[in-house]
């Protein structure tokens, strides 16, 4: 992947980590079958922290990020998001997941339902917002994400990088203090991978909570305030993104940082 | 703007019929017209060769004649001195009762099974796996005869329920299961607003009529009230008490009574009597069929991609609304195109009526008509006419649907 | 006349047969089978047994005709029809005649454009009923529930009896007799109408035929016969008259047995006549002076066929009655051979 | 590490942490029934509920089946040998297996002729049927129809070695002329074909049936499962060439060609098979020239190919569909003629899609071939519903008789539908 170069000055005056702890992760662990997916997994991110994960496919990235809003289900330790432990409890689990918002690789807005429809469904349905209310709220957030006159079109009328960004505004709605994404811009061509990165720094500099499993390295050097490098289902190495890149400690980061900026 | 001059005059010669785009089209088409025609002409002459040879003519006249035969199930008034074109028109609604009845009842058994088929419990979906390639590959034919021996057999014949200690009782009193159908209690009004017993029945759907608006109203209100202030109200009580409240009231002004079938000499006597025919051929097609829908609403729900339902399950949607308001809805555009064509092989398949007995339109005007005055030619023709039309018909209604839900795409 | 090696091949192969436009007796000469249509199956009438062989009534007669024209009774095609099916077999040509019990009727006659050459058995519709249900005449059976086998004359007959007497039923027509049979037994329905034969050939095969019982109502004719198309006469004097040799030939005396006997000359010219041994009844016919000791030969003659097949002594267990010589008080009488 | 302001940041894992088994609860047998039967308690009504209608069936066949009677000649010996208790009486199975299997008219000594054409059915169709097998083998299925057909009516050899040769002369004449121009070569293998018809017909000798190694038998002595298999087979293989080109038809730009082919296959798409097929029993004699007149099977088999090759054409459209635009324009910027592009380009990667779909239409048809047991064929059910069970000795034997024909059609037609999964899994990741 190469490094982009933004044209814009990043504002990290916003970009301030809370005391506050927003999600912890203790000793997990997670089998697919017997297969050991997740590893003795410690992790504690602050409000307003931008993780980056990354590592080779396989490592376990998406299946650790998924567990935080309970796509999947761990096994052994704990995860507690906002002071809510993640547990069988379905109160537990609604309260997690309308808390943090995810953006997919292919980011699965729904194709029968308006750009609008997609932004005010969770609001309507979870949140019990009024109809008036949520369609304030969707033109706010697609706005935002600088596409509101497409408010009226179904996703498949949509580039990739307009999807994703719908896709974005789509979680916003829900107001969630922390953010998930998971590879939001590997299935998109270059161009609109910018569009998309710039709507994701834009979020960081309002200080949103983001966990982002990405390729893009110069998104990281610049956003993030915490790398992780993660191998075979556990986090092999984690640091501030210029020491990472710079100076990385362990023979599996380094051979991996040499594949993927090595060209 | 230029001129154009007429390109260079062009002397036609006989090479440019297969060699030039401009006549190639037309020279095929022209040969084809001629072969087609010289088909049509040595089909029809052989036809009318063969019939004056035998001394037949076609006409369709003897649709006018009386018919000569009873009918053990009709829709419309008809008995053996009505004419043959009333027998095919009886004919007519059986088939049309028993493909609705089987359309019905296959998307339920479809729907059913389909979705347990994808249950996570290994034994219930094993066992619709089971359902769906034991019947999927067995010939509907089989399975019709199958299912009306087994009618014959296991259940009991009205004799069974004669004398002081019968072999069977009625259910409840006033069910009787027999291996000639089953009877039911048929409702009557004792004092109702007409004496004919249709009109009141009218009276009676006019009342469902009414509560179905009301209950649109309530619905309507509640999405109003959910778009208003965020929570939907809920409606299932008062929706619940506009359907039955006003339905009740009218039951007993109108005094609802049960005419209970009884055991009259041969038979049982009053009630409702749904035929051993139809209940075999019903049920025969309903779970044939139902094994291809279940399959196809398998396909369909596995076609949403699990993406789908992660980002509604992410968003904090339970399963119950994913479902309803994700799942389904796309769902639906992938299903019901194969499950129209599962309606038509419904059909066309009830034709198999004539193994089990039932007066459907293939065993009135393609059978017994057929028989009785040897028009084979003509019974055979109005025959596949009014399969054509239904197909026809129910082809025009899903292009329709198709073109009204397909997905807006670039 | 060799259209194509495709029609060719099709007609060496019994796909196609080519039916010459000469006549029907010279068509089965030169193919060396005769074409009948029976039944798919009514024990004693024409049944395939287990090993293929058709036996039964109507078959004796097409393997008479047989042997009379082409001197061979096993050198048939057994061709099964349906009700469906018989009359567009026979129309189209694709079987030479049709025995199958087929009732002689005006319009199937005139209408239909077809020719019955005769009776071999004087049937008429009846009605069988279960012991048990303390029937003893049709007249009682209003509300009833009625097993009729569809595509014959019974349905109509059973609408106008009914009618006629004013009571109901309500008919459940079936495609096969063994179909008919399964429901009777199972009580679907209270009774089983078909011809008295049928329904005596059909009880036969009952677990316990004594328990059920045919009703003394005989509520039709139903004379039946072979048939033949319309128009072509020297078949169907052929087919006709092997007929009337088997029935002329028990009234004269003239068995199986004695038949070698009988062939060499007898004192009755008449019994010189049909064999052959004194005038050219044959030759007149198309055929040779053996013609209808063959087709005696073949199964024996009327009395003989029916004893075998359908008698007394078999299963099905018929009594002549109406089938008996008239002289015998029934209503078998074959024009002389003269 | 001794520069960082955020120590509590920096993290390098010293070991690698080597996999372990899952913790006991979700290993085993205990674990499986958990999750897969007992997971929640709908769940669980539900697995008891599926395990009593298993125990229902099981209680009501199993002691049929297992005192199953085998070795009677007649229902009445099967009641006395199991004398009130219930069982099955499999007997009309074994003694009336041959009837149930090749009709009751076959010629018992020649049983081996249609056995053999069957066992080398499986070998023509196997190289359709498996890419993988050497392309070669497609001569031998090239070759079969003509020896199968000798092989179950017997007669003259040289009846289908003509037909053969004419099919060869065709494709000669095609292969030297048709390089040139399509439309020469096409109508010259007409001729040739026919030419080769007509003088090898007339070389027939007349006796040639009578005295032939294998004896002939006649159509109408063909039944029970193999005429289904035959009327399968033979219908399926006849109607994809006239599929194909009723789909090649349908997306003419020709107007007049491709209305033909659309009311044709709306046509008979539109009609029940069992209409067709009365068609073929009261009303196809009629329309064959008077003198000569068609015998039963070939009107059937004629019906149920015009039937089957709508369908197919249908499937053949989806799969000319499916393939990318690109295909088509790419094969118009090379040059190539339509015939050469359909043959070349399109039409093996049209079929090759389609390939699960014609055989979804042919377990279909095959299934719907009993259906000829409604105009008195005696196939597989005809047999069944006619000779067997109007004999004195078996009337009244449904069950087995029906089960059998059941079991028979199931395991045919659920190997083909396995088939066409496997091939189904095939293509998608060949496509890939």
């Amino acid at each position: 992947m190469s490094d982009l170069n933004y044209d814009r000055q990043i504002d990290r005056s916003k970009m301030q980590i809370g005391s506050e702890v927003a999600i912890e992760i203790s000793e997990m662990n997670k089998w697919y079958g017997t297969f050991h997916v997740l590893r003795d997994i410690n992790l504690t991110v602050n409000s307003g922290e931008r993780i980056v994960i990354c590592g080779p496919s396989g490592s376990g990235k998406s299946t650790l990020i998924r567990c935080i809003n309970r796509l999947e289900e761990h096994q052994a330790g704990r995860i507690v998001v906002d002071g809510t432990e993640l547990t069988n409890d379905l109160k537990n689990i609604d309260k997690i997941r309308s808390e943090v918002g995810m953006c997919f690789q292919h980011f699965n807005l729904f194709p029968h339902l308006t750009i609008l429809e997609n932004c005010t469904l969770a609001p309507i349905w979870v949140r019990k917002t009024p109809k008036k209310e949520a369609i304030e709220t969707a033109m706010h957030y697609l706005e935002k994400v600088k596409i509101p006159d497409q408010a009226n079109k179904y996703p498949g009328q949509l580039s990739g990088g307009q999807q994703q960004r719908v896709a974005i505004a789509r979680s916003l709605c829900m107001k969630p203090r922390i953010m998930l994404f998971d590879e939001p811009t590997s299935a998109l061509d270059p161009e609109m991978i910018k569009e998309v990165l710039d709507t994701m720094i834009e979020l960081a500099e309002e200080g949103m909570t983001m966990i982002c499993v990405t390729h893009e390295m110069g998104f990281a050097r610049q956003v993030a305030n915490r790398v992780i490098f993660m191998d075979e289902g556990q986090i092999v190495e984690q640091n501030e993104p210029e020491e990472f890149f710079n100076n990385p400690k362990s023979e599996r980061t380094k051979l991996f940082l040499s594949q993927i900026l090595g060209h | 703007m230029t001129i154009l001059t007429d390109p260079p005059k062009e002397s036609f010669r006989l090479s440019m019929l297969i060699y030039d785009t401009r006549y190639r089209s037309l020279t095929f088409q022209a040969i084809t017209a001629a072969v087609l025609a010289l088909c049509i002409w040595y089909l029809g002459n052989n036809l009318i060769q063969n019939l004056r040879a035998a001394g037949l003519n076609i006409a369709f006249d003897f649709l006018g004649d009386p018919s000569g035969y009873d009918i053990n199930q009709r829709l419309v008034e008809y008995d053996s001195q009505s004419t043959h074109a009333r027998a095919a028109l009886v004919g007519l609604l059986n088939t049309v009762l028993v493909a609705f009845l089987a359309c019905v009842t296959a998307t339920v058994f479809g729907v059913i099974a389909g979705v347990l088929r994808l249950s996570n419990n290994w034994l219930v979906s094993k066992l619709m796996a089971a359902y769906v390639e034991i019947f999927r590959n067995i010939p509907v034919l089989i399975w019709i005869i199958i299912i009306f021996t087994i009618m014959t057999a296991v259940l009991p014949g009205p004799r069974a329920f004669r004398g002081d200690d019968p072999a069977s009782s009625m259910l409840f009193g006033s069910f009787a299961f027999t291996n000639r159908g089953i009877y039911t209690p048929m409702p009557w009004f004792e004092s109702g607003f007409f004496a004919s017993a249709s009109l009141n029945w009218l009276v009676v759907l006019a009342g469902l009529v009414v509560s179905w608006i009301v209950s649109r109203r309530i619905t309507a209100w509640a999405t109003a009230k959910q778009e208003a202030t965020g929570v939907r109200p809920k409606t299932m009580l008062p929706v619940l008490a506009v359907w039955l409240v006003p339905f009740l009231v009218l039951m007993l002004v109108m005094g609802l009574t049960w005419e209970i079938p009884a055991l009259k000499g041969f038979n049982f006597q009053g009630g409702i009597k749904i035929g051993g025919p139809l209940i075999a051929l019903w049920f025969a097609l309903s779970i044939y069929t139902g094994a291809f829908i279940a399959e196809n609403v398998r396909a369909g729900i596995q076609a949403i991609s699990k993406g789908q339902t992660e980002a509604a399950a992410a968003l904090g949607l339970r399963p119950r609304r994913v479902m309803n308001l994700v799942v389904l809805p796309q769902a639906l555009r992938v299903i019901i195109p194969p499950l129209i064509s599962q309606y038509l092989n419904i059909t066309k398949n009830s034709s198999l009526a004539i193994a089990v007995g039932y007066a459907d339109i293939t065993a009135t005007l393609g059978g017994i008509t057929l028989n009785q005055t040897g028009r084979a030619i003509e019974s055979v023709l109005l025959l596949m006419l009014f399969y054509l039309t239904a197909s026809l018909l129910i082809s025009f209604g899903m292009n329709l649907y198709n073109a009204s839900v397909k997905l807006k795409e670039r | 006349m060799k259209k194509s090696v495709i029609l060719g091949a099709l007609t060496v192969a019994g796909l196609a047969a080519g039916a010459a436009a000469a006549g029907t007796l010279d068509d089965v000469k030169a193919r060396g089978k005769l074409n009948c249509g029976v039944t798919t199956g009514l024990v004693g009438f024409a049944a395939p047994d287990a090993n293929g062989n058709w036996d039964g009534f109507d078959v004796g007669v097409c393997r008479a005709v047989a042997a009379a024209v082409l001197g061979d009774p096993n050198a048939v095609e057994f061709v099964p029809t349906t009700g469906k099916t018989r009359f567009t077999a026979l129309a189209s040509g694709e079987i030479d005649m049709l025995a199958r019990n087929t009732t002689w009727t005006f319009s199937r006659d005139v209408d239909l454009k077809f020719e019955f050459v005769g009776v071999n058995y004087y049937d008429g519709q009846g009605f069988m009923i279960p012991k048990e249900l303390g029937v003893s005449s049709a007249k009682e059976l209003d509300g009833a529930t009625v097993c009729i086998q569809t595509g014959t004359t019974t349905e109509l007959n059973l609408a106008d009896f009914f009618r006629a007497n004013n009571i109901s039923y309500e008919p459940v027509p079936i495609e096969t007799n063994a179909e008919a049979q399964q429901q009777f037994l199972a009580g679907a329905c209270d009774v089983y109408t078909t011809d008295a034969s049928g329904l005596a050939a059909t009880r036969a095969t009952f677990e316990n035929p004594g328990d059920y019982a045919v009703l003394p109502e005989i509520i039709s004719k139903e004379p039946l016969g072979p048939l033949v198309r319309h128009g072509d006469n020297e078949w169907g004097d052929v087919v006709r008259w092997t007929l009337n040799a088997l029935i002329a030939s028990e009234e004269l005396g003239v068995t199986s047995a004695n038949l070698e006997e009988m062939a060499k000359g007898t004192s009755n010219p008449e019994i010189n006549r049909m064999m052959g041994t004194e005038g050219s009844l044959g030759e007149m016919l198309g055929l040779d002076a053996d013609w209808a000791k063959r087709a005696i030969a073949a199964g024996g003659n009327y009395g003989e066929l029916f004893a075998k097949n359908i008698g007394e002594e078999t299963p099905v267990g018929l009594a002549r009655g109406l089938n008996a010589q008239w002289k015998n008080g029934g209503l078998l009488y074959s024009p002389p051979f003269r | 590490m001794s520069d960082q302001t955020s120590t509590s940041v920096a993290f390098v894992a010293k070991d690698t942490i080597p996999p372990s088994p899952p913790p006991g609860r979700e290993t085993g047998i205990v674990k499986w029934l958990r999750e897969n039967l007992f997971s929640n308690i709908p769940n669980s009504i539900l697995t008891i509920v599926s395990l009593y209608v298993i125990f229902i069936v099981l209680k009501n066949t199993m002691p049929w089946i297992v005192n199953g009677v085998w070795t009677t000649s007649s229902l009445s010996q099967c009641r006395e040998v199991l004398n009130g208790e219930t069982g099955a009486c499999f007997s009309v199975l074994t003694e009336r297996w041959n009837q149930l299997l090749y009709g009751f008219k076959y010629p018992v000594d020649q049983y081996w002729r249609p056995n053999l054409a069957l066992l080398l059915m499986i070998v023509a169709a196997a190289p359709v049927l498996f890419f993988d097998l050497p392309r070669k083998l497609l001569l031998f299925t090239a070759v079969y129809p003509f020896l199968a057909y000798w092989l179950i009516w017997g007669g003259s050899v040289y009846v289908p070695l003509i037909a053969l040769l004419g099919f060869v002369a065709a494709t000669v004449v095609f292969q030297t002329f048709g390089k040139g121009s399509f439309a020469i070569g096409f109508f010259g293998a007409i001729v040739a074909a026919f030419v080769v018809w007509m003088v090898g017909g007339a070389l027939i000798p007349e006796t040639a049936s009578e005295n032939a190694l294998l004896s002939p038998v006649p159509s109408r002595d063909l039944g029970g499962f193999m005429l289904n298999l035959m009327l399968g087979a033979t219908c399926v293989s006849l109607s994809l060439p006239i599929g194909i080109v009723l789909a090649l038809g349908r997306q003419s730009d020709m107007p007049l060609i491709k209305w033909v082919c659309v009311i044709f296959i709306e046509f008979v798409r539109g009609v029940p098979l069992i209409t067709l097929l009365f068609v073929a029993s009261v009303m196809l004699s009629y329309f064959f020239p008077p003198e000569s007149s068609v015998d039963l099977f070939l009107r059937v088999v004629i019906m149920i190919t015009m039937f089957a090759s709508a369908y197919i054409a249908e499937v053949i459209r989806g799969g000319l569909a499916a393939l990318p635009k690109g295909q088509y324009e790419a094969a118009d910027s090379i040059g190539l003629a339509y015939p050469q592009a359909m043959r070349l380009i399109i039409l093996p990667q049209a079929l090759k899609i389609s390939i699960p779909g014609i055989v979804n239409v042919a377990v279909g048809l095959f299934k719907d071939t009993t259906l000829v047991s409604v105009i008195s064929m005696f196939d597989l059910v005809g047999m069944i519903r006619g000779p067997i069970l109007a004999s004195t000795e078996w009337n009244g034997v449904y069950w087995e008789l029906l089960g059998f024909a059941a079991l028979l059609f199931f395991i045919v037609c659920y190997g083909i539908s396995q088939y066409s999964q496997w091939l189904e899994r095939r293509l998608a990741t060949d496509h890939r």
